[in-house]
């Protein structure tokens, strides 16, 4: 049986259905029991305060607080207001998070899941509307989630407050805010990390998207059909695992790779992936891979510059037919 | 601790211009001309243009995100904050900032995204002017909540440890987003925590302009004679929900109320009155003036020129080719 | 503040140990037999072990980068520390850890390597520990220099927030690496900056192991009786250098002789001398079992199996193939 | 006239020399009196406690003090002990430090200089160990630099602290504790950012490598000498901006890149190159790009863990050998 839900109502279902699963399961962050962008709305209500807990502004500590009771036998769900802010707690997700499970030789896993809201194209300027999932590719230890739907939404939340590995999970404004909807199961799922999708079955070029920009790409692929040109676009759904084998057998398929993303170029997952092709997969490669991505500035709040900074469906359609 | 009469005078017009140009920010984001965020400061004017306004031009003002109170009292003028929020190319950061307000002539040198990332900022300024042996203050002003961030600790700390010529105005409006600030503190107060760095403090009512003017001017004058630096901690209250998507339910009436009854605007009209500085006429005439300037402002702003894609790339280094 | 014979006996055998195993590491890296970096916690053994000293197996322990005294204190063993320290495959940590040790089965859960940030840490164990109705307390062991790392502040801010069991133990040695503490505190105490919080706290003297257990003892149940933190400082002296490539010039003489006299291992054998719970027999006895105990540990470390190729891809994620 | 100094030594020149010629510049950081590597030795004495400060610990906040202090009028340099501590400052540095001349609409400059130390190879495990130059790459507004010997060393960073721009400078351990020593001139001298140098020319193989690793592809030459394999190999120096004319002109003549890092590999340097490589001059590649990096696991204490972790000369070999 399927139901129709919100990305919104898909974040909230799946902490809410995890909650009632293992009493272990809780939610902190800045104003979790009201909740700033509505994820955790209602929570404190089923929930109690004790375990929907709200914290001081002190995003670094605050992580480490999540660590600690992870450490203790919590599984904490932590929100990151805005992926901005999760720059301010760097040395918790990348000097310890993701390497507490090595360096005390398995000894200590550190269980949990960072929620944080990613995305521009609300006027918020420079300091939240940042795309920096890609600021945590060099770290290791690590699983990175970013969902484009709600059914990937509600399923891969509950599979990252499951995992015995740290999460970090990134929504995009535009989903969450936008009242994106969708279908899911009624019963209860999960999703595995590392399973891409194939949103549209194409055979001329490869393009990969991710969060919000599958719709991008989508709308890209149906422009380029008017042209006869016909595009696969995959959402690889986490960053890290990253399906390689979903993404490069369609690379032998078309020969072509154009990679998508919001957050900047330099070093982003497109370089990641380039790089794969041009490495392991190079021999698939019959065009230059195309990246899409935001360019090396910050981020303006003037409306006109921001719709200018960011990628889009036209920015992606002269990809597609750069590689043609 | 009164003041003279010109300067109360020119306070009073300072609150009511800061009102109108949130009122009108609101009103705009109401009639869907703008998208751009807010964060008013109602009912909190007499901290933020009392806090700003013993300071001098060459002094330095840290502000926060709420409402547009220290910055007219540092000197921004009405225009210039409206074609930065409208991201007008003729902006005081080219449109490129909006709400993070820059204004290098009134020596602000800009609003953090990260609540409490420039309370360092303070510190370091304050240690430049002491490296340079120039009498220049560093005023930070801060709402209650952001300083339970990280980085007030070792601020305050170096601030103290090096004697620096800065004030911590810390504006306790009782809310940090949609939580009472006893969700956040453990004390009544912010201000004990500059004992532990050997640091003076005051508490004081934040309603009053003469009250957090002559407050900061002591504090001011403090830091400028050497003696190192000095927080204050006003007590108002957030008439304004925290941003315009609030929900609000969390405010209890009868707190509204009862600060609703000491509105610092009324209180200061009520006491130029009271000492026959400001007829009921004349506030009139005041009230329309300020209006008329905000008004002008924004239509000044609307159409002002939009920068273009040559300015998404100007400005990310000295020299452009570099990026 | 007097404690059972047995007791003190004890105390002082993990102090003749704890400084054992430091100059037995302090001779590896002289003989350049290894190459792990040292910080040792000569003079400060009363603190290390008083503190640990009266947790239960069930608390949790977070302990500093300065010697082995609050590891040994908290249980764990000269073996599993060798091991660990020498990278070996049988290490605690896999050899992977070496000089970050962490012990789980004394619930140790590790030492971070930017300083201050398991100050959160504490408060998250605490935090879930209370949450599931446990009376486990949490302590923190942490220098002074620490303190003024910025996790520090809203750490504490939560644990009192949240009335939490834990315990701050400041070990006060007068140093921050290469300084002494006035190049980093405005104030002569850390403690102070606990009444900010609403946070009990002591300042008590740091040589003396019957002060150091007792008080530290008194902050644990307060904490454990569901009080909320404590902070305790206890003041003491590095006599080691920083690190083995401290040059250490900046120490003053006079400031090792005045501490000198006042050796925590010394004072506490004359102490169970005067009691007549110790004779110089068994003190001998005492100390060549203890050495006999690191050297065979050592001993045994060195010749301990190393890991391979195949363990530098282990334990990054639960499932292997994630990488 | 040239003269032979150490690697060490050119640091602390540098800023000597640049203190001495500009009244605004400072040093600060934790211990900088003494110098816990050795870098600021000595300032103290010539220039006093009031130029040369010691700092609490206290990454982020120290950084925001060197930036308040440059919007008025300061030019400081920073030193922050380890690279692996810039991650307490991510907040500092990527959301603001380099974004701060462009919000503020080119109103406030912030000339700072950060000075850290990067590398393994001293036992120090997984925090005091790394190579996370690449964890700014998605930063705008930074320049990166990394010199490799003593004579750009002092060159660049004499650079560094007379840039309007905020500029990390990487200083790996083995360099300053290794006694490296090399020929500088007697003058007073400067080197522009964004200029690689080919330190070996080769016919076969471009290979790119910068900091230490540049000695490890030197060697990595030699052995390949003896079996008549002759790579060029370029250090890029400044890692923003990057030279991509030399690099990508050397790739027209080999046909082959290969890149090398200390640092781990996903998003890091060598996956923007490999990119690049792919993307504009994807016509140029004979060969699938290499990339040497350190694998996606935290660093181990254990030495022998620590030597198999590291890239070195073997691994560049093997590199260069399957592009051929
Ligand atoms: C680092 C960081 N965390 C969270 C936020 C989101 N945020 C914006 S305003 C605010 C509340 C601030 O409270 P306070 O400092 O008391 O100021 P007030 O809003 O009451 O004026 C929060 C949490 C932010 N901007 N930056
Ligand atoms: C975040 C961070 N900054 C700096 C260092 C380098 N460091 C190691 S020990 C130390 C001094 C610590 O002083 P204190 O906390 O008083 O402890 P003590 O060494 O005196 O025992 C410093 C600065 C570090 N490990 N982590
Ligand atoms: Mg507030
Ligand atoms: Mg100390």
């Amino acid at each position: 049986m399927a139901k129709t839900i919100s990305f919104l109502q898909a974040i909230n279902e799946a902490m809410a259905e995890e909650m009632r699963r293992d009493s272990s399961v809780f939610v902190l962050g800045e104003d979790v029991r009201i909740g700033p962008f509505g994820q955790t709305a209602g929570l404190v209500k089923e929930f109690g305060e004790e375990r929907v807990l709200n914290t001081p502004i002190a995003e670094n500590a605050i992580t480490g607080v999540a660590m600690g009771a992870a450490m203790n036998g919590g599984r904490p769900v932590l929100e990151l207001m805005f992926c901005d802010f999760t720059m301010l707690a760097m040395d918790q997700i990348c000097n310890h998070l993701g390497q507490w499970r090595y360096i005390t030789g398995n000894q200590y896993a550190v269980p949990i899941t960072i929620r944080t809201a990613v995305g521009a194209g609300f006027r918020m300027a420079y300091g939240h509307s940042q795309c920096l999932e890609s600021q945590l590719l060099q770290a290791p230890g690590l699983i990175l989630v970013e969902p484009s739907t709600p059914h990937d939404a509600k399923g891969l939340l509950k599979s990252a407050i499951r995992s015995d590995d740290p999460v970090v999970f990134f929504e995009h404004k535009k989903l969450i805010l936008g009242g994106v909807e969708g279908e899911a199961p009624e019963e209860e799922y999960t999703i595995p990390f590392g399973e891409a999708v194939i949103r549209k079955e194409g055979k001329d070029v490869t393009v990969v998207a991710f969060g919000f920009m599958v719709y991008e790409a989508l709308n890209a692929a149906q422009e380029l059909a008017q042209e006869d040109i016909d595009i696969e676009v995959i959402d690889p759904r986490t960053i890290v695992p990253l399906d390689q084998d979903t993404i490069f057998e369609s690379v032998e398929k078309t020969g072509r790779l154009v990679t998508v993303e919001e957050g900047r170029i330099r070093g982003g997952l497109g370089a990641e992936m380039a790089a794969l092709a041009c490495g392991d997969y190079f021999s698939l490669l019959k065009a230059p891979v195309q990246r899409i991505a935001a360019p090396m500035v910050p981020i303006p709040g003037s409306p006109v510059l921001e719709d200018l900074y960011l990628p889009n469906k036209d920015s992606i359609v002269r990809a597609v037919k750069r590689t043609l | 601790m009164s003041l003279e009469n010109e300067k109360l005078l020119e306070l009073y017009r300072k609150m009511l211009l800061v009102r109108a140009i949130e009122q009108t920010h609101g009103k705009l984001l109401q009639e869907g001309k703008i998208q751009l965020m807010s964060h008013f400061g109602t009912g909190q004017e007499a901290v933020a243009i009392g806090v700003a306004g013993p300071l001098r031009q060459e002094d330095i003002l840290f502000g926060t995100h709420r409402g547009v109170g220290e910055y007219i009292g540092k000197g921004m003028t009405a225009k210039d904050i409206w074609l930065e929020y409208l991201g007008k190319k003729t902006g005081l950061c080219k449109g490129k900032g909006t709400l993070h307000l820059c204004d290098r002539k009134v020596n602000i040198p800009g609003l953090v995204s990260s609540l409490g990332s420039d309370f360092s900022y303070a510190v370091g300024t304050a240690l430049s002017a002491k490296m340079s042996k120039t009498d220049q203050v560093t005023l930070y002003f801060v709402g209650e909540g952001t300083c339970n961030q990280a980085d007030a600790h070792p601020s305050m700390c170096m601030a103290a440890l090096w004697k620096l010529p800065v004030v911590f105005a810390v504006c306790t409006n009782q809310f940090c987003e949609f939580a009472y600030m006893d969700e956040h503190y453990p004390t009544e107060d912010v201000a004990i925590r500059a004992a532990g760095y050997g640091m003076p403090y005051d508490i004081v009512d934040g309603q009053d302009i003469e009250t957090t003017y002559k407050v900061t001017e002591k504090a001011i004058e403090h830091a400028r004679n050497g003696k190192g630096p000095y927080l204050v901690e006003y007590k108002t209250f957030r008439m304004a929900l925290h941003h315009s998507g609030d929900p609000g339910e969390y405010v209890k009436s009868e707190d509204l109320e009862k600060w609703g009854k000491r509105d610092p605007i009324d209180l200061c009209q009520k006491k130029l009155q009271d000492r026959g500085i400001l007829t009921g006429e004349r506030d009139q005439e005041l009230r329309k003036a300020v209006q008329t300037e905000v008004d002008s402002a924004v239509e000044e702003a609307f159409s002002g020129p939009d920068p273009t894609v040559d300015d998404l790339f100007e400005d990310v280094y000295a020299q452009k080719e570099v990026i």
